[in-house]
Protein backbone atom coordinates (compact mmCIF):
# COMPACT_ATOMS: atom_id res chain seq x y z
CA UNK A 1 0.00 0.00 0.00
CA UNK A 2 2.15 3.28 -1.55
CA UNK A 3 1.06 6.48 -2.57
CA UNK A 4 3.17 8.72 -5.40
CA UNK A 5 4.85 11.80 -4.24
CA UNK A 6 5.73 13.89 -7.16
CA UNK A 7 7.72 16.78 -7.50
CA UNK A 8 8.07 19.70 -10.20
CA UNK A 9 10.28 22.43 -11.21
CA UNK A 10 13.09 23.98 -8.55
CA UNK A 11 11.27 21.65 -5.96
CA UNK A 12 11.95 18.83 -8.45
CA UNK A 13 15.53 19.54 -8.78
CA UNK A 14 15.67 20.70 -4.75
CA UNK A 15 14.68 16.96 -3.71
CA UNK A 16 16.55 15.39 -6.66
CA UNK A 17 13.75 13.09 -7.78
CA UNK A 18 10.51 13.52 -9.54
CA UNK A 19 8.67 11.02 -7.82
CA UNK A 20 8.69 8.69 -5.34
CA UNK A 21 6.56 6.14 -3.70
CA UNK A 22 6.10 5.87 -0.31
CA UNK A 23 4.22 3.06 2.14
CA UNK A 24 1.68 4.31 3.69
CA UNK A 25 0.08 2.71 7.10
CA UNK A 26 -2.15 4.82 8.19
CA UNK A 27 -4.06 7.99 7.01
CA UNK A 28 -1.29 11.01 6.42
CA UNK A 29 -2.17 14.42 5.75
CA UNK A 30 -0.71 16.29 3.12
CA UNK A 31 2.28 18.03 5.82
CA UNK A 32 2.80 14.40 6.43
CA UNK A 33 3.15 12.95 3.15
CA UNK A 34 6.53 16.13 3.10
CA UNK A 35 7.64 15.28 6.34
CA UNK A 36 7.93 11.73 5.62
CA UNK A 37 8.96 11.82 1.97
CA UNK A 38 11.18 14.52 2.35
CA UNK A 39 13.57 13.91 5.56
CA UNK A 40 11.42 15.30 8.66
CA UNK A 41 11.60 18.71 8.00
CA UNK A 42 7.95 20.83 7.72
CA UNK A 43 6.38 21.71 4.84
CA UNK A 44 7.65 25.21 3.29
CA UNK A 45 4.64 27.36 3.47
CA UNK A 46 4.79 28.41 0.09
CA UNK A 47 4.56 25.15 -1.86
CA UNK A 48 1.45 23.89 -3.49
CA UNK A 49 -0.03 21.05 -3.14
CA UNK A 50 -2.38 18.65 -4.99
CA UNK A 51 -3.45 15.17 -4.56
CA UNK A 52 -5.04 13.25 -7.51
CA UNK A 53 -4.48 16.22 -9.83
CA UNK A 54 -6.48 19.21 -7.85
CA UNK A 55 -5.48 21.62 -5.45
CA UNK A 56 -5.36 20.75 -1.40
CA UNK A 57 -4.64 22.18 1.78
CA UNK A 58 -2.09 20.94 3.43
CA UNK A 59 -4.38 19.75 6.37
CA UNK A 60 -6.10 16.95 3.74
CA UNK A 61 -5.58 13.53 4.50
CA UNK A 62 -4.51 11.22 1.98
CA UNK A 63 -4.94 7.42 1.50
CA UNK A 64 -3.41 4.34 -0.71
CA UNK A 65 -2.94 4.46 -4.25
CA UNK A 66 -3.47 9.00 -4.49
CA UNK A 67 -0.86 10.83 -5.99
CA UNK A 68 0.28 13.46 -4.03
CA UNK A 69 2.29 16.72 -5.49
CA UNK A 70 4.33 19.35 -4.31
CA UNK A 71 5.21 22.62 -6.50
CA UNK A 72 6.48 25.91 -6.37
CA UNK A 73 4.61 28.93 -7.21
CA UNK A 74 3.45 28.47 -11.24
CA UNK A 75 4.85 30.66 -13.68
CA UNK A 76 3.05 29.83 -17.30
CA UNK A 77 1.42 31.64 -19.94
CA UNK B 1 0.54 15.73 -26.80
CA UNK B 2 -2.88 15.37 -28.00
CA UNK B 3 -6.10 17.92 -28.87
CA UNK B 4 -8.75 17.81 -25.75
CA UNK B 5 -11.37 18.61 -26.95
CA UNK B 6 -14.91 19.16 -25.88
CA UNK B 7 -18.03 18.75 -27.38
CA UNK B 8 -20.89 19.10 -25.32
CA UNK B 9 -24.77 19.87 -25.32
CA UNK B 10 -26.21 23.34 -24.83
CA UNK B 11 -23.77 25.05 -27.01
CA UNK B 12 -20.77 24.28 -24.71
CA UNK B 13 -17.43 24.41 -26.70
CA UNK B 14 -14.16 24.05 -25.06
CA UNK B 15 -11.39 22.88 -26.68
CA UNK B 16 -7.56 22.36 -24.84
CA UNK B 17 -4.21 21.48 -26.24
CA UNK B 18 -0.83 21.48 -24.65
CA UNK B 19 1.92 20.73 -27.12
CA UNK B 20 5.40 20.51 -26.87
CA UNK B 21 5.35 21.58 -30.88
CA UNK B 22 6.01 25.30 -32.10
CA UNK B 23 2.28 26.93 -33.40
CA UNK B 24 1.42 29.74 -35.23
CA UNK B 25 -1.62 31.11 -33.63
CA UNK B 26 -3.16 33.03 -36.31
CA UNK B 27 -3.35 29.70 -38.01
CA UNK B 28 -4.83 27.98 -35.06
CA UNK B 29 -7.65 30.76 -34.83
CA UNK B 30 -8.50 30.92 -38.89
CA UNK B 31 -8.65 26.93 -38.20
CA UNK B 32 -10.75 26.50 -35.55
CA UNK B 33 -13.10 29.18 -36.45
CA UNK B 34 -13.39 27.16 -39.78
CA UNK B 35 -14.42 24.31 -37.57
CA UNK B 36 -17.12 26.48 -35.74
CA UNK B 37 -20.28 25.69 -38.35
CA UNK B 38 -22.87 25.61 -35.60
CA UNK B 39 -21.94 29.03 -34.64
CA UNK B 40 -22.18 30.65 -38.13
CA UNK B 41 -24.20 34.05 -38.09
CA UNK B 42 -24.20 33.78 -34.13
CA UNK B 43 -21.40 35.02 -33.33
CA UNK B 44 -20.50 38.77 -33.16
CA UNK B 45 -17.53 38.94 -31.23
CA UNK B 46 -14.35 37.08 -30.82
CA UNK B 47 -11.48 38.48 -27.52
CA UNK B 48 -7.86 36.39 -28.01
CA UNK B 49 -4.88 36.94 -26.04
CA UNK B 50 -1.47 35.85 -27.34
CA UNK B 51 1.21 35.28 -25.27
CA UNK B 52 4.97 35.81 -26.38
CA UNK B 53 8.18 34.67 -25.33
CA UNK B 54 10.55 37.85 -24.96
CA UNK B 55 14.46 37.76 -25.50
CA UNK B 56 15.07 39.30 -22.18
CA UNK B 57 13.80 39.01 -18.33
CA UNK B 58 14.33 41.40 -15.25
CA UNK B 59 17.13 43.22 -17.11
CA UNK B 60 18.79 40.02 -18.61
CA UNK B 61 18.98 38.85 -22.22
CA UNK B 62 17.22 35.20 -22.26
CA UNK B 63 18.13 33.04 -25.16
CA UNK B 64 15.84 29.95 -24.42
CA UNK B 65 13.25 28.59 -22.00
CA UNK B 66 12.37 25.34 -21.09
CA UNK B 67 8.59 25.12 -19.72
CA UNK B 68 7.70 22.42 -17.61
CA UNK B 69 4.11 21.14 -16.79
CA UNK B 70 2.44 18.54 -14.51
CA UNK B 71 0.80 16.18 -17.61
CA UNK B 72 -2.92 15.72 -16.54
CA UNK B 73 -3.60 18.03 -13.77
CA UNK B 74 -2.74 21.23 -16.28
CA UNK B 75 -5.38 20.24 -18.29
CA UNK B 76 -7.50 18.92 -15.60
CA UNK B 77 -7.01 22.80 -14.62
CA UNK B 78 -7.86 24.79 -17.94
CA UNK B 79 -10.89 22.02 -18.37
CA UNK B 80 -12.14 23.46 -14.66
CA UNK B 81 -11.17 27.27 -15.86
CA UNK B 82 -13.25 26.93 -19.39
CA UNK B 83 -16.44 25.10 -17.61
CA UNK B 84 -16.48 27.94 -15.20
CA UNK B 85 -16.00 30.91 -17.98
CA UNK B 86 -19.30 28.98 -19.59
CA UNK B 87 -20.96 29.61 -15.96
CA UNK B 88 -20.58 33.20 -15.49
CA UNK B 89 -20.59 34.71 -19.39
CA UNK B 90 -22.85 33.95 -21.99
CA UNK B 91 -20.07 32.43 -24.46
CA UNK B 92 -20.34 30.61 -27.29
CA UNK B 93 -16.67 28.77 -27.33
CA UNK B 94 -13.39 29.13 -25.85
CA UNK B 95 -10.04 27.47 -27.06
CA UNK B 96 -6.91 27.54 -24.94
CA UNK B 97 -3.99 26.20 -26.59
CA UNK B 98 -0.13 26.36 -24.22
CA UNK B 99 3.56 25.51 -26.10
CA UNK B 100 5.42 22.94 -23.06
CA UNK B 101 9.07 22.25 -23.22
CA UNK B 102 12.37 24.08 -25.48
CA UNK B 103 11.24 27.21 -26.80
CA UNK B 104 12.95 30.79 -27.93
CA UNK B 105 12.08 34.23 -28.60
CA UNK B 106 9.02 35.25 -30.22
CA UNK B 107 7.89 31.81 -30.21
CA UNK B 108 3.95 31.72 -29.06
CA UNK B 109 3.67 30.66 -25.58
CA UNK B 110 -0.08 30.74 -24.99
CA UNK B 111 -3.26 31.28 -27.07
CA UNK B 112 -6.59 32.04 -25.36
CA UNK B 113 -9.45 32.79 -27.49
CA UNK B 114 -13.29 33.56 -26.34
CA UNK B 115 -16.12 33.55 -28.66
CA UNK B 116 -19.59 35.42 -27.74
CA UNK B 117 -21.94 36.62 -29.07
CA UNK B 118 -21.73 40.54 -28.17
CA UNK B 119 -17.58 41.51 -26.95
CA UNK B 120 -18.77 42.21 -23.41
CA UNK B 121 -18.54 38.49 -22.69
CA UNK B 122 -16.10 37.51 -24.87
CA UNK B 123 -13.45 40.32 -23.30
CA UNK B 124 -14.30 39.51 -19.83
CA UNK B 125 -14.04 35.48 -20.42
CA UNK B 126 -11.03 36.29 -22.18
CA UNK B 127 -9.10 37.79 -19.09
CA UNK B 128 -10.33 35.40 -16.97
CA UNK B 129 -8.79 32.52 -18.27
CA UNK B 130 -5.76 33.65 -18.75
CA UNK B 131 -5.33 35.08 -15.36
CA UNK B 132 -6.77 32.09 -13.85
CA UNK B 133 -3.91 30.22 -16.30
CA UNK B 134 -0.97 31.94 -15.20
CA UNK B 135 -1.96 32.23 -11.55
CA UNK B 136 -2.98 29.05 -11.15
CA UNK B 137 -2.15 26.18 -13.84
CA UNK B 138 0.85 24.11 -12.93
CA UNK B 139 3.02 25.53 -15.40
CA UNK B 140 7.08 26.36 -14.91
CA UNK B 141 9.24 28.60 -17.07
CA UNK B 142 13.26 28.02 -16.91
CA UNK B 143 15.26 30.16 -18.40
CA UNK B 144 18.81 29.90 -20.29
CA UNK B 145 20.83 33.20 -19.93
CA UNK B 146 24.26 33.74 -21.57
CA UNK B 147 25.55 32.82 -18.44
CA UNK B 148 23.70 29.90 -16.83
CA UNK B 149 20.28 29.00 -16.12
CA UNK B 150 17.41 30.17 -13.66
CA UNK B 151 13.44 29.47 -12.80
CA UNK B 152 11.04 32.32 -13.19
CA UNK B 153 9.82 33.13 -10.09
CA UNK B 154 7.35 35.29 -10.60
CA UNK B 155 4.73 36.29 -13.65
CA UNK B 156 4.31 39.89 -14.05
CA UNK B 157 1.15 40.78 -12.29
CA UNK B 158 -2.02 40.88 -14.52
CA UNK C 1 -9.85 52.78 -49.28
CA UNK C 2 -5.85 52.70 -48.58
CA UNK C 3 -4.13 51.90 -45.42
CA UNK C 4 -3.18 54.71 -43.45
CA UNK C 5 -0.16 53.30 -41.55
CA UNK C 6 2.14 55.70 -39.23
CA UNK C 7 5.41 54.99 -38.07
CA UNK C 8 6.68 56.86 -35.92
CA UNK C 9 9.53 57.76 -33.79
CA UNK C 10 10.00 56.05 -30.02
CA UNK C 11 8.34 52.94 -30.85
CA UNK C 12 5.06 54.36 -31.84
CA UNK C 13 3.24 52.38 -34.18
CA UNK C 14 -0.25 52.44 -35.37
CA UNK C 15 -1.86 51.46 -38.71
CA UNK C 16 -5.61 51.95 -39.24
CA UNK C 17 -7.50 51.13 -42.47
CA UNK C 18 -10.96 51.55 -43.07
CA UNK C 19 -12.07 49.16 -46.43
CA UNK C 20 -14.76 48.00 -48.98
CA UNK C 21 -13.09 44.85 -48.86
CA UNK C 22 -13.50 41.93 -47.51
CA UNK C 23 -11.11 40.76 -45.17
CA UNK C 24 -9.59 37.50 -42.93
CA UNK C 25 -8.42 38.83 -39.48
CA UNK C 26 -6.09 36.13 -38.58
CA UNK C 27 -4.13 36.86 -42.36
CA UNK C 28 -4.32 40.11 -41.28
CA UNK C 29 -2.60 39.71 -37.78
CA UNK C 30 -0.37 37.25 -39.68
CA UNK C 31 0.51 39.50 -41.65
CA UNK C 32 0.87 42.38 -39.79
CA UNK C 33 3.35 40.69 -36.76
CA UNK C 34 5.61 39.57 -40.14
CA UNK C 35 5.97 43.07 -40.37
CA UNK C 36 7.07 44.28 -36.72
CA UNK C 37 10.50 42.99 -37.11
CA UNK C 38 11.55 45.99 -35.13
CA UNK C 39 9.63 44.38 -31.71
CA UNK C 40 10.95 40.95 -32.49
CA UNK C 41 11.37 39.74 -28.90
CA UNK C 42 9.71 42.64 -26.97
CA UNK C 43 6.49 41.85 -27.70
CA UNK C 44 5.24 39.62 -24.75
CA UNK C 45 1.75 39.73 -25.40
CA UNK C 46 -1.30 40.71 -27.76
CA UNK C 47 -4.59 41.16 -27.53
CA UNK C 48 -7.29 41.36 -30.17
CA UNK C 49 -10.58 41.88 -30.61
CA UNK C 50 -12.98 40.73 -33.87
CA UNK C 51 -16.32 41.81 -34.85
CA UNK C 52 -18.97 39.89 -37.03
CA UNK C 53 -21.73 40.07 -38.78
CA UNK C 54 -24.56 38.37 -36.78
CA UNK C 55 -27.58 37.04 -39.19
CA UNK C 56 -29.82 38.53 -36.31
CA UNK C 57 -30.49 41.32 -34.01
CA UNK C 58 -33.14 42.38 -32.13
CA UNK C 59 -34.94 39.39 -32.11
CA UNK C 60 -35.17 39.63 -36.80
CA UNK C 61 -33.24 37.66 -39.06
CA UNK C 62 -30.56 39.64 -40.99
CA UNK C 63 -29.71 39.47 -44.58
CA UNK C 64 -27.12 41.98 -45.81
CA UNK C 65 -25.63 44.90 -43.81
CA UNK C 66 -24.92 48.36 -44.96
CA UNK C 67 -21.97 50.12 -43.17
CA UNK C 68 -21.79 54.04 -44.14
CA UNK C 69 -19.21 55.78 -42.69
CA UNK C 70 -17.74 59.66 -42.98
CA UNK C 71 -14.90 59.30 -44.80
CA UNK C 72 -11.64 61.37 -43.25
CA UNK C 73 -13.48 61.85 -40.23
CA UNK C 74 -13.53 58.43 -39.30
CA UNK C 75 -9.70 58.26 -40.25
CA UNK C 76 -8.75 61.05 -38.14
CA UNK C 77 -11.05 60.19 -34.96
CA UNK C 78 -9.05 56.27 -34.95
CA UNK C 79 -5.95 58.11 -35.36
CA UNK C 80 -6.94 60.00 -32.51
CA UNK C 81 -8.01 57.49 -30.13
CA UNK C 82 -5.02 54.84 -31.03
CA UNK C 83 -2.89 58.23 -30.21
CA UNK C 84 -4.42 58.25 -27.01
CA UNK C 85 -3.74 54.46 -26.44
CA UNK C 86 -0.11 55.27 -26.87
CA UNK C 87 -0.15 57.97 -24.40
CA UNK C 88 -1.95 55.82 -22.03
CA UNK C 89 -0.43 52.41 -21.81
CA UNK C 90 2.82 51.00 -22.54
CA UNK C 91 2.09 49.46 -25.95
CA UNK C 92 4.42 48.62 -28.73
CA UNK C 93 2.07 48.66 -31.20
CA UNK C 94 -2.11 48.83 -32.81
CA UNK C 95 -3.87 48.28 -36.05
CA UNK C 96 -7.76 48.91 -36.52
CA UNK C 97 -9.12 47.47 -39.57
CA UNK C 98 -12.81 48.54 -40.04
CA UNK C 99 -15.17 47.21 -43.21
CA UNK C 100 -17.65 49.41 -44.74
CA UNK C 101 -20.24 49.19 -47.27
CA UNK C 102 -22.42 45.84 -48.22
CA UNK C 103 -21.94 42.79 -46.52
CA UNK C 104 -22.67 39.14 -45.50
CA UNK C 105 -23.34 37.28 -42.17
CA UNK C 106 -20.20 36.16 -40.63
CA UNK C 107 -18.38 38.45 -42.51
CA UNK C 108 -15.79 40.26 -40.20
CA UNK C 109 -16.86 43.96 -39.36
CA UNK C 110 -13.70 44.93 -37.34
CA UNK C 111 -10.63 44.26 -35.85
CA UNK C 112 -8.43 45.59 -33.02
CA UNK C 113 -5.08 44.54 -31.82
CA UNK C 114 -2.55 46.08 -29.76
CA UNK C 115 0.97 44.51 -29.14
CA UNK C 116 2.83 45.08 -25.79
CA UNK C 117 5.63 43.80 -23.30
CA UNK C 118 3.22 42.39 -20.56
CA UNK C 119 -0.98 41.16 -21.24
CA UNK C 120 -2.16 44.52 -19.02
CA UNK C 121 -1.34 46.76 -21.29
CA UNK C 122 -2.53 45.12 -24.59
CA UNK C 123 -5.87 43.98 -23.09
CA UNK C 124 -6.72 47.64 -21.78
CA UNK C 125 -5.63 49.68 -24.71
CA UNK C 126 -7.36 46.79 -26.93
CA UNK C 127 -10.42 47.02 -25.25
CA UNK C 128 -10.22 51.41 -25.19
CA UNK C 129 -9.78 51.63 -28.97
CA UNK C 130 -12.92 48.87 -29.28
CA UNK C 131 -14.88 50.74 -26.80
CA UNK C 132 -14.35 53.94 -28.49
CA UNK C 133 -14.56 53.02 -32.02
CA UNK C 134 -18.01 52.08 -30.84
CA UNK C 135 -18.86 54.83 -28.78
CA UNK C 136 -17.73 57.74 -31.29
CA UNK C 137 -16.78 56.18 -34.92
CA UNK C 138 -18.78 57.83 -36.96
CA UNK C 139 -20.10 54.75 -38.44
CA UNK C 140 -23.88 53.96 -39.19
CA UNK C 141 -25.53 50.27 -40.12
CA UNK C 142 -28.43 50.02 -42.22
CA UNK C 143 -29.43 46.22 -41.87
CA UNK C 144 -31.99 44.73 -44.65
CA UNK C 145 -34.00 42.21 -43.06
CA UNK C 146 -36.56 39.69 -44.80
CA UNK C 147 -38.99 42.27 -45.63
CA UNK C 148 -37.70 45.80 -45.56
CA UNK C 149 -34.73 47.42 -43.95
CA UNK C 150 -33.69 49.82 -40.96
CA UNK C 151 -31.19 52.27 -39.53
CA UNK C 152 -29.51 50.09 -36.46
CA UNK C 153 -30.37 52.51 -33.45
CA UNK C 154 -27.65 51.54 -30.89
CA UNK C 155 -24.76 49.04 -30.23
CA UNK C 156 -25.05 46.52 -27.62
CA UNK C 157 -23.56 48.21 -24.42
CA UNK C 158 -19.84 47.30 -24.10
CA UNK D 1 -18.46 82.63 -49.10
CA UNK D 2 -19.85 79.32 -48.26
CA UNK D 3 -19.95 76.64 -45.71
CA UNK D 4 -20.23 72.76 -46.74
CA UNK D 5 -22.99 70.96 -44.74
CA UNK D 6 -23.20 67.17 -44.73
CA UNK D 7 -25.76 64.63 -43.81
CA UNK D 8 -25.33 61.21 -43.00
CA UNK D 9 -27.35 57.52 -42.19
CA UNK D 10 -30.87 58.07 -41.50
CA UNK D 11 -30.80 61.64 -41.20
CA UNK D 12 -29.22 62.00 -44.78
CA UNK D 13 -32.24 59.81 -46.38
CA UNK D 14 -34.63 62.43 -44.02
CA UNK D 15 -33.28 65.50 -45.02
CA UNK D 16 -33.23 64.11 -48.42
CA UNK D 17 -29.33 65.45 -49.65
CA UNK D 18 -26.06 64.43 -48.18
CA UNK D 19 -24.39 67.43 -48.78
CA UNK D 20 -25.38 71.51 -49.82
CA UNK D 21 -23.39 74.50 -49.51
CA UNK D 22 -24.71 77.39 -47.70
CA UNK D 23 -23.99 81.08 -48.09
CA UNK D 24 -22.51 82.82 -45.09
CA UNK D 25 -22.71 86.73 -44.59
CA UNK D 26 -21.93 86.48 -40.96
CA UNK D 27 -20.50 84.13 -38.24
CA UNK D 28 -23.29 81.06 -37.47
CA UNK D 29 -23.13 78.58 -35.02
CA UNK D 30 -23.21 75.26 -35.49
CA UNK D 31 -27.29 74.90 -34.38
CA UNK D 32 -27.88 78.11 -36.39
CA UNK D 33 -26.50 76.18 -39.37
CA UNK D 34 -28.94 73.54 -38.98
CA UNK D 35 -31.41 75.88 -38.47
CA UNK D 36 -31.09 78.07 -42.39
CA UNK D 37 -30.10 74.92 -43.74
CA UNK D 38 -32.97 72.79 -42.44
CA UNK D 39 -35.98 75.34 -43.20
CA UNK D 40 -36.10 76.93 -39.61
CA UNK D 41 -36.55 73.53 -37.20
CA UNK D 42 -33.92 73.90 -34.17
CA UNK D 43 -30.76 70.92 -33.89
CA UNK D 44 -32.53 67.92 -32.48
CA UNK D 45 -31.27 67.06 -29.18
CA UNK D 46 -29.28 63.68 -30.18
CA UNK D 47 -27.75 64.97 -33.10
CA UNK D 48 -23.97 64.79 -33.06
CA UNK D 49 -22.37 67.62 -34.86
CA UNK D 50 -18.61 67.77 -36.45
CA UNK D 51 -16.69 70.63 -37.85
CA UNK D 52 -13.90 70.42 -40.23
CA UNK D 53 -14.05 66.41 -39.11
CA UNK D 54 -13.81 66.62 -35.18
CA UNK D 55 -16.49 66.77 -32.64
CA UNK D 56 -17.86 70.28 -31.57
CA UNK D 57 -20.85 71.22 -29.51
CA UNK D 58 -23.76 73.03 -31.21
CA UNK D 59 -22.45 76.51 -30.49
CA UNK D 60 -19.62 76.38 -32.18
CA UNK D 61 -19.16 79.08 -34.21
CA UNK D 62 -18.13 78.25 -38.06
CA UNK D 63 -16.70 80.42 -40.83
CA UNK D 64 -16.84 80.32 -44.43
CA UNK D 65 -14.66 77.11 -45.67
CA UNK D 66 -15.51 74.98 -43.02
CA UNK D 67 -17.58 71.82 -43.34
CA UNK D 68 -20.25 71.08 -41.02
CA UNK D 69 -21.78 67.62 -40.56
CA UNK D 70 -25.18 66.23 -38.89
CA UNK D 71 -25.33 62.41 -38.12
CA UNK D 72 -27.28 60.36 -35.46
CA UNK D 73 -26.05 58.03 -32.65
CA UNK D 74 -23.22 55.80 -34.25
CA UNK D 75 -23.27 52.45 -35.04
CA UNK D 76 -20.09 51.13 -36.13
CA UNK D 77 -17.87 47.98 -34.49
Amino acid sequence: MTITVKFFASLREQVGTSELQLPVTQPLTVSQVWTQACGNSSLPAHLLTAVNLEYVSCDTVVKAGDEIAFFPPVTGG
Amino acid sequence: MKLRSFRRSLGVNMSIEVTTKPFNPWGRLQAHETSLNTHFGKTGAVATFVGTMRDSNEGDLVQTMWLEHYPGMTEKYLEKISQTAFQRWNILDTLIIHRVGEMHPNDTIVLVAAWAGHRGPAFEACRYLIEELKHHAPFWKRETLVEGSRWVETNTPG
